[in-house]
């Protein structure tokens, strides 16, 4: 049945002579694999060497604070409505007075919890955020013995203090310009 | 059968003797899994196995201390005796046809002469058509014994198939046997020493001959009974530990062995090629080794042929295989046979 | 006692075993296997005899390509113990008489040869040797060589012909 | 082999049949299908299939998630090539919701559509290959989908399920890498593809395993309801891109490869062909895209805050921003009632959503039009009489994804 | 919307796991002769682990490109894949598995030869991640015990390396006794497996 | 030859009369809507006409309504004339209570899973179906898992907090 004017047959002819001698397409399969014997091979070794992922890759989620080391994070749970996966749970607590220096606004997330074995890792979590408070990271979620270690609470998803923890905060930073991208991650 | 000249002596060295082939045998056959895995790891673009030792010279070992303390299963609904015997038939079989290859040039010293052969009988060449003939126990009843749909139907598979292909084998060595006019593997030998290699004068005899070797061996594209995407592993399924082992393990011996007796009967065997080494003056220690090295220097290279043919090209269905048996491959054995018998007859005439 | 004769008696003896458990094994299998044990050990009497091309023919054709024949039709049809049907009794017992009545036959055939005191008698000859075996079947038997020949191929035919019918 | 899995045909003691049971875990059911084949020696004398090993149930999922989460879903549909459904999902929603695409974000969709397209054909081919005994082929090519998931890793952030795309474009701008990458791939992968060619395309024992399998009729097929490479390997050169063009695929030349025969061979050729013609759509695009100039050239969204999640400065700073932000996460945002059906050409044929709105946040009702169901009962009248060998073949040439059949 | 940092450093501890199981009391002395034969076969099995790809759906994909030539699982010896439950050591549930197919996953696990180890490749078969449905089992630890659990949806094939580098080191460390202690039967019993 | 859709419902009204169908157009996609003892005589004329010849079913699915009492499910046929490039939705309605409706698969061999799909869905009876039982779920299922009253959760599930933000 012919429906359209851009059809083309595709090229169905019978076996040469040569061909059916089995032979000499043997052969040339043969060559390639031989061609390919000698090739700089593509692997990457992973736990020794590393490949450089995008910037945008979609991993582990980090919690952000502000220049000064405060969360951003406000508890207004657009994230958990979000997920797909409901993977995200959190209670919001009111920030006391003398606690200014920890959460930026009045409201904080008292517990903040996302399952990563629920987590598809879509990403619309990041999206929905109005506060500049949840990020994916470029790290990828670790493998682990039992279900528990799976859930990632406040203290594995807040990135390192800026001011207090500056080394771990510098080391989380990683190098962000392009050309790092050519070279080695840190260790994840 | 004369046994008068049977000495201490005589059964030592030849005791000796079994006892290399079959380490050799063992050894050869570990490494070519691991040969298989590189070579393929390499022809793909990656590593292969590289984490057990040094460059993963420690796999094969890995493995079979792996599979060594692995739990043995035997199906309930399996033939026990059975299934016990398959592996054993199939790593006995595989063991035997060493026998008779002679593995390197005679040690002739002063006091009498080292053949690296066991035993030198006028039949030869028969022996090892003998015993790959009952090769095909081992997986007809491994197969039968699994109870089980996949094991029977690549049991099936591969007694149809080792039968139909023992013939062209058989026909295209009796190319050779016109040639050289004796069953003995070390006349055959002697014989391409003087007259050159036999492949020279068989090309055809050798495909088909390798053809066969690979049909015999389950090999890709013949490796219908093991068929991991159709029968899923095929007649050793229902295997583990170390019967398992035996299988894969007979199956490496059998290549190791196929290329030894191709080596043999169409690569000049242990002949050192386009020199004449008798005139070095070596010691006759020295001579045998590096003829022994020569041989095995061949048989790692069919070896390699092996591995590349298995990476390189898909296998055949069931009937394709038997229309090229019976079809092809058997005219084209008797074609052969006939035109080399009428060519030495116009020879001599 | 030589090896020789060691030899002819573990085999003797290996061969009657099989042989009777090739009758006695209730699984077919089992008596193909057995019956491929009896197959090596006459081999093995060929080899005594120093008939080595016999020997190994024996085994390949019988034990490589026959037996193998059997055991495919035997794993096909499937027979085990549970779908055996059982036998009746005077059918047993027809088959002892007649077992016993080829015993006897055969037993009273052989009374009168004159038995050697050297089992082994053939040791010395070289009528099974490739070489003379070849020479005598060309030369003095050619004409039945070829009969058989001709035999075999029209049964080839008929197999062939047997098989397409389907 | 028990007795009780011998059936006897009455009469007859010679002819018997084997039950063999293919799957869920056969190797050769990528994915998990269940095949009870009735076996004559090995030819196949009947075929009972058996699906839902992995059903998961979208269609009640999408019930309760907005428009957005719904994208998630349709990654897992066809998973080998997700974005390819993604997109027809966002399509489709805007054919809903009355938005109006730009040409770039057209143009930069088709490039990621026939990326998908390819990486789905060659997963199929490749594993053809691979069913047939020959692994290597499959490894040379995987490489270039490994390519193909580098440039999707540097558009979206993911690999396989990419969730990538919004209502009325993407989320963000293909970076320089992404096209850098995708440039490497036009000038790799056409060598790879040839070498693979040359490996199976003339390989007489590929060729015996494949030409005459499997085949059925242009009107079987059309009975059956096939569509893509396998109904076009039948002879029906039915493309939904050129059909009902979507996307501006109106824009670019190429040509559809269709078979004769409808078998392996011919859905081997076909879908050979079309990574060929895809390959080729991919420059074009390219070139279009490369063609846009001054604010033209970084376009990537339809301007329309109603449905596209305003950009994360504004949602700091602008009140406005913020409640758009607000409505369109918590789902609060008008949807129009009715019912639309909108299908794009998918790796595997025409892959249909047919969304019925009430206006609500979530869908009335969702139903997915997934090809691999619908012609994947065709296989027992395409395997009967051939031999398992075949079947196996046969069943790899369809290309089953079970994700998509179980949906 | 640039990210703020571009790693998450943050070391979660490796949760103990179930099947380590402690020696009893009374076998402290084990003798130097046994503990050296638990190592050597410890090192031989844990750089011989054949997997069962129970692949399902889309992380059977990516299972694909940890086998492929960029990463390449056969580095740690693994590339014999098989299909025979028999003959392998590590069961790697990949992708969804339905309530339909849960007794097929068991029965796999019933099949395989001890020691066997199970490995939970992804978000559904770990959990069931986004299909939190009638239909779909929410997570393979209901029907069979699971020693690692990989998360991502579908995990990346570092990911996958990483589970598989985490099953080695169970591996590696696993007594020749355990899988005839109480501990792992009493385990065993808790699925219904005798 | 290009189909409108006016000829279409032109066409149908002359075979079958005035008022036998309700008749709506969204986004140019013609829908028809039919009493459900008609579906397989219309479907049977809009194959074999030789004008309209809808000889390829794209889709067949139903749909749960349970506030319209008498007509709670409907049973939706998508059509396609492959050569002259035209759709149409075709629906039939049928109550909870007896939902039952005659089988496409004597017309089209692609109908036989899709209306098994549907009957495992909904439960829709189709009368005269070579084969209908469950095809996606568990044969021992005892319910219509997606008519609207039914739960999509699993039940089982423990990690996870409903108190958020009115989802679920």
């Amino acid at each position: 049945m012919q429906l359209t004017q851009r059809s083309k047959s595709v090229d169905r002819s019978p076996m040469t002579f040569l061909e059916s001698l089995y032979l000499w397409n043997i052969m040339k399969g043969m060559a390639i694999t031989l061609r390919h014997l000698f090739k700089k091979k593509a692997t990457i070794q992973y736990p020794e060497e590393k490949r450089p992922f995008s910037p945008i890759f979609r991993g582990l989620h980090v919690l952000n604070r502000d220049a000064e080391g405060r969360e951003n994070c406000t508890a207004c749970g657009l994230c958990a409505v979000a997920c797909p996966a409901e993977a995200i749970t959190m209670e919001a607590a009111e920030r006391l007075p003398g606690e200014e220096n920890l959460y930026r606004e009045e409201k904080y997330a008292a517990k903040y919890e996302i399952n990563m074995l629920r987590c598809i890792f879509c990403g619309l979590c990041e999206e929905a955020c109005p506060k500049d408070a949840i990020y994916l990271s470029q790290t990828f979620a670790p493998a682990n013995y039992g279900r528990k270690g799976f859930i990632y609470g406040k203290n594995e998803l807040l990135i390192p203090h800026p001011i207090n923890e500056r080394e771990a905060y510098l080391k989380a930073l990683g190098d962000r310009t392009p050309s790092a991208r050519i070279q080695n991650q840190p260790n994840a | 059968m004369d046994f008068a000249a049977i000495t201490l002596w005589f059964l030592l060295e030849k005791v000796i003797l079994i006892a290399a082939i079959i380490g050799l045998s063992f050894f050869v056959a570990m490494y070519t899994t691991l040969a298989e895995r590189k070579v393929a790891g390499w022809m793909q673009d990656r590593m292969g196995p590289n984490r057990a030792g040094p460059f993963g010279i420690l796999q094969p070992l890995a493995d079979g201390g792996k599979l060594f303390f692995k739990e043995e299963i035997i199906p309930v609904t399996s033939n026990r005796i059975l299934f016990l015997l398959g592996p054993a038939l199939a790593m006995i079989v595989a063991l035997v046809t060493s026998t008779v290859i002679p593995w390197g040039a005679p040690v002739v010293t002063t006091t009498g002469t080292i053949a690296l052969q066991v035993t030198d009988v006028d039949m030869g060449i028969l022996i090892v058509f003998s015993v790959v003939s009952v090769g095909v126990y081992g997986i007809m009843i491994g197969g039968w014994a699994s109870n089980n749909k996949f094991s029977l139907l690549a049991a099936i598979r591969g007694a149809s198939q080792m039968v139909s292909y023992e013939l062209p084998m058989s026909l295209a060595l009796i190319a050779i046997l016109f040639m050289t006019g004796s069953l003995k593997m070390s006349e055959i030998v002697l014989y391409q020493i003087n007259h050159g290699w036999n492949i020279v004068y068989q090309p055809l005899g050798f495909l088909l001959f390798f053809i066969c070797a690979l049909a015999e061996c389950n090999r890709t594209p013949f490796d219908l009974p093991e068929a991991e995407n159709e029968l899923n592993f095929g007649y050793h399924q229902e295997y583990s530990s170390m019967k398992l082992g035996f299988y894969l393990f007979a199956e490496y011996i059998n290549m190791f062995v196929s290329s030894a007796v191709m080596a043999t009967l169409f690569l000049g065997g242990y002949d050192i090629p386009f020199v004449n080494e008798a005139a070095w003056g070596l010691s006759p220690w020295v001579y045998s080794l590096l003829s022994f090295g020569v041989l095995m220097a061949k048989v790692s290279f069919l070896l390699f042929v092996f591995i590349w043919i298995r990476w390189t090209i898909p296998r055949f269905r069931y009937d394709q295989l038997m229309n090229l048996g019976w079809k092809k491959m058997i005219p084209l054995a008797l074609f052969n046979m006939l035109l080399s018998a009428a060519i030495l007859l116009w020879l001599k005439s | 006692m030589s090896i020789s004769h060691l030899l002819f008696w573990i085999l003797s003896v290996t061969a009657l075993f099989s042989a009777l458990m090739v009758v006695t094994s209730r699984n077919p299998v089992y008596s193909v296997i057995w019956l491929i044990v009896t197959f090596f050990a006459i081999s093995g009497h060929y080899i005594l005899l120093n008939a080595q091309f016999l020997a190994v023919v024996n085994i390949i054709v019988y034990a490589g390509a026959i037996m193998v024949l059997f055991l495919f039709v035997i794993m096909l049809m499937n027979l085990n113990k549970e779908t055996e049907p059982a036998r009746h009794k005077w059918l047993q017992f027809a088959g002892a008489v007649s077992g016993g009545a080829l015993l006897l036959v055969l037993v009273s055939a052989l009374k009168n040869t004159e038995l050697k005191s050297q089992q082994s008698l053939l040791v010395e000859g070289h009528i099974g040797l490739i070489k003379t075996l070849g020479q005598e079947l060309f030369s003095t038997y050619v004409i039945p060589f070829e009969l058989s020949s001709i035999l075999f191929l029209s049964a080839m035919v008929g197999a062939v012909l047997i098989g397409k019918k389907d | 082999m028990t007795e009780q899995h011998i059936k006897l045909p009455a009469g007859s003691i010679e002819k018997t049949t084997t039950t063999l049971n293919l799957g869920p875990t056969h190797p050769a059911t990528h994915g998990v299908m269940q095949n009870i084949l009735e076996l004559d020696g090995e030819r196949i004398v009947s075929a009972d299939q058996t699906i839902g090993y992995i059903h998961r149930a979208f269609e009640k999922i999408a019930e309760r998630r907005p428009l957005a989460q719904i994208t998630t879903l349709t990654d897992r549909l066809n998973y080998c090539s997700s974005p390819l459904n993604n997109m027809g999902w966002h399509m489709t929603c805007e054919k809903l919701l009355g938005v109006q695409t730009p040409k770039r974000v057209d143009y930069l969709r088709v490039i990621v559509m026939e990326l998908a397209r390819i990486a789905d054909h060659l997963i199929c081919n490749s594993i053809m290959g691979v069913d047939a005994g020959a692994y290597t082929g499959f490894l040379y090519v995987m490489q270039f989908r490994e390519l193909i998931y580098e440039i999707y890793e540097e558009i979206c952030g993911a690999r396989l399920t990419t969730n990538m795309g919004r209502i009325g474009g993407f989320e963000r701008d293909f970076s320089p890498l992404a096209f850098e990458k995708l440039e490497k791939f036009l000038a790799e992968y056409p060598k790879a593809l040839k070498e693979f060619e040359d490996m199976f395309q003339r390989n007489r024992i590929f060729m015996d395993r494949t030409m005459g399998v499997g085949g059925i009729s242009a009107e079987r097929a059309l009975n059956y309801g096939f569509t893509g490479p396998n109904l076009r390997a039948a002879g029906v050169d039915y493309d939904v891109r050129v059909q009902n063009p979507y996307s501006s695929y109106q824009d670019f030349d190429f040509t559809i490869p269709v078979g004769t025969t409808g078998d392996c061979y011919d859905r081997w050729l076909v879908r050979e062909q079309e990574m060929w013609q895809s390959l080729s759509i991919i420059r074009q695009a390219y070139q279009k895209v490369q063609s846009f100039k001054g604010a033209e050239a970084s376009v990537y969204h339809a301007d329309t805050p109603a449905y596209y999640l305003p950009a994360k400065e504004d949602v700091y700073t602008k009140m406005e921003a913020l409640i758009y932000h607000f409505k369109i996460i918590m789902g609060e945002t008008e949807i129009p009632a009715g019912e639309v059906y909108h299908s794009i050409e998918a790796g595997n044929g025409e892959l249909g959503f047919y969304l019925i709105s009430d206006g609500g946040r979530a869908p009335y009702r969702l139903h997915f039009r997934r090809p691999c169901f619908i012609y994947y009962q065709a296989y027992e009248e395409l395997i009967k009489g051939s031999m398992l060998s075949d079947a196996i073949m046969t069943m790899s040439s369809l290309n089953l994804i079970a994700g998509e059949m179980d949906a | 919307m640039s990210r703020p940092v571009s790693y998450n450093l943050v070391q979660k501890p490796l949760e103990k796991d179930i099947s380590v199981a402690p020696l009893p009391d009374g076998h402290q002395g084990e003798g130097f002769f046994a503990t050296s034969l638990d190592a050597v076969i410890g090192l031989a099995r844990k750089n011989s682990i054949w997997p069962l790809p129970f692949a399902t759906s889309c992380c059977g994909i990516e299972f694909m490109a940890t086998m492929g030539s960029h990463y390449d699982l056969a580095r740690f010896g693994s590339e014999r894949v098989g299909f025979s439950p028999r003959q392998c050591d590590l069961l790697m549930v990949m992708g969804t598995i339905a309530k339909k197919m849960g007794p097929v996953v068991r029965q796999v696990y019933l099949q395989m030869a001890e020691p066997r180890w199970v490995i939970a490749v992804g978000a559904c078969a770990s959990s069931g991640g986004i299909f939190d449905t009638y239909s779909v089992l929410q997570g393979i630890d209901q029907v069979v015990p699971v020693d690692v659990y990989v998360p991502g949806c579908p995990p990346r094939p570092e990911a996958i390396i990483d589970g598989v580098l985490r099953i080695q080191d169970l591996v590696g460390k696993e007594s020749l006794r355990r899988r005839n202690s109480e501990q792992y039967k009493a385990l065993l019993n808790s699925y219904g497996i005798q | 030859m290009a189909l409108t859709n006016e000829y279409i419902i032109q066409r149908l009204k002359e075979k079958f009369g005035e008022d036998l169908f309700t008749f709506q157009e969204s986004y140019g996609l013609l829908e028809l809507v039919a009493p459900k003892e008609m579906n397989l005589k219309v479907l049977n004329f809009l194959y074999d006409d030789a004008q309209l010849q809808f000889r390829f079913l794209t889709d067949l699915t139903g749909v749960h309504y349970p506030n319209r009492t008498g007509e709670e499910l409907a049973v939706v046929y998508h059509l396609h004339n492959l050569q002259s490039n035209c759709r149409i939705r075709f629906k039939v309605h049928t109550s909870v209570d007896q939902p039952e409706v005659f089988t496409a698969t004597g017309l089209f061999s692609g109908a036989n899973w899709m209306e098994r799909e549907t009957y495992d869905f909904f439960g829709i009876q189709f009368v005269g179906h070579p084969n209908l039982k469950r095809i996606l779920n568990v044969d021992e299922m005892d319910y219509f898992p997606l008519r609207k009253e039914f739960p999509l959760e699993d039940q089982t599930r423990i990690d996870k907090d409903d108190e958020m933000f009115g989802r679920g």
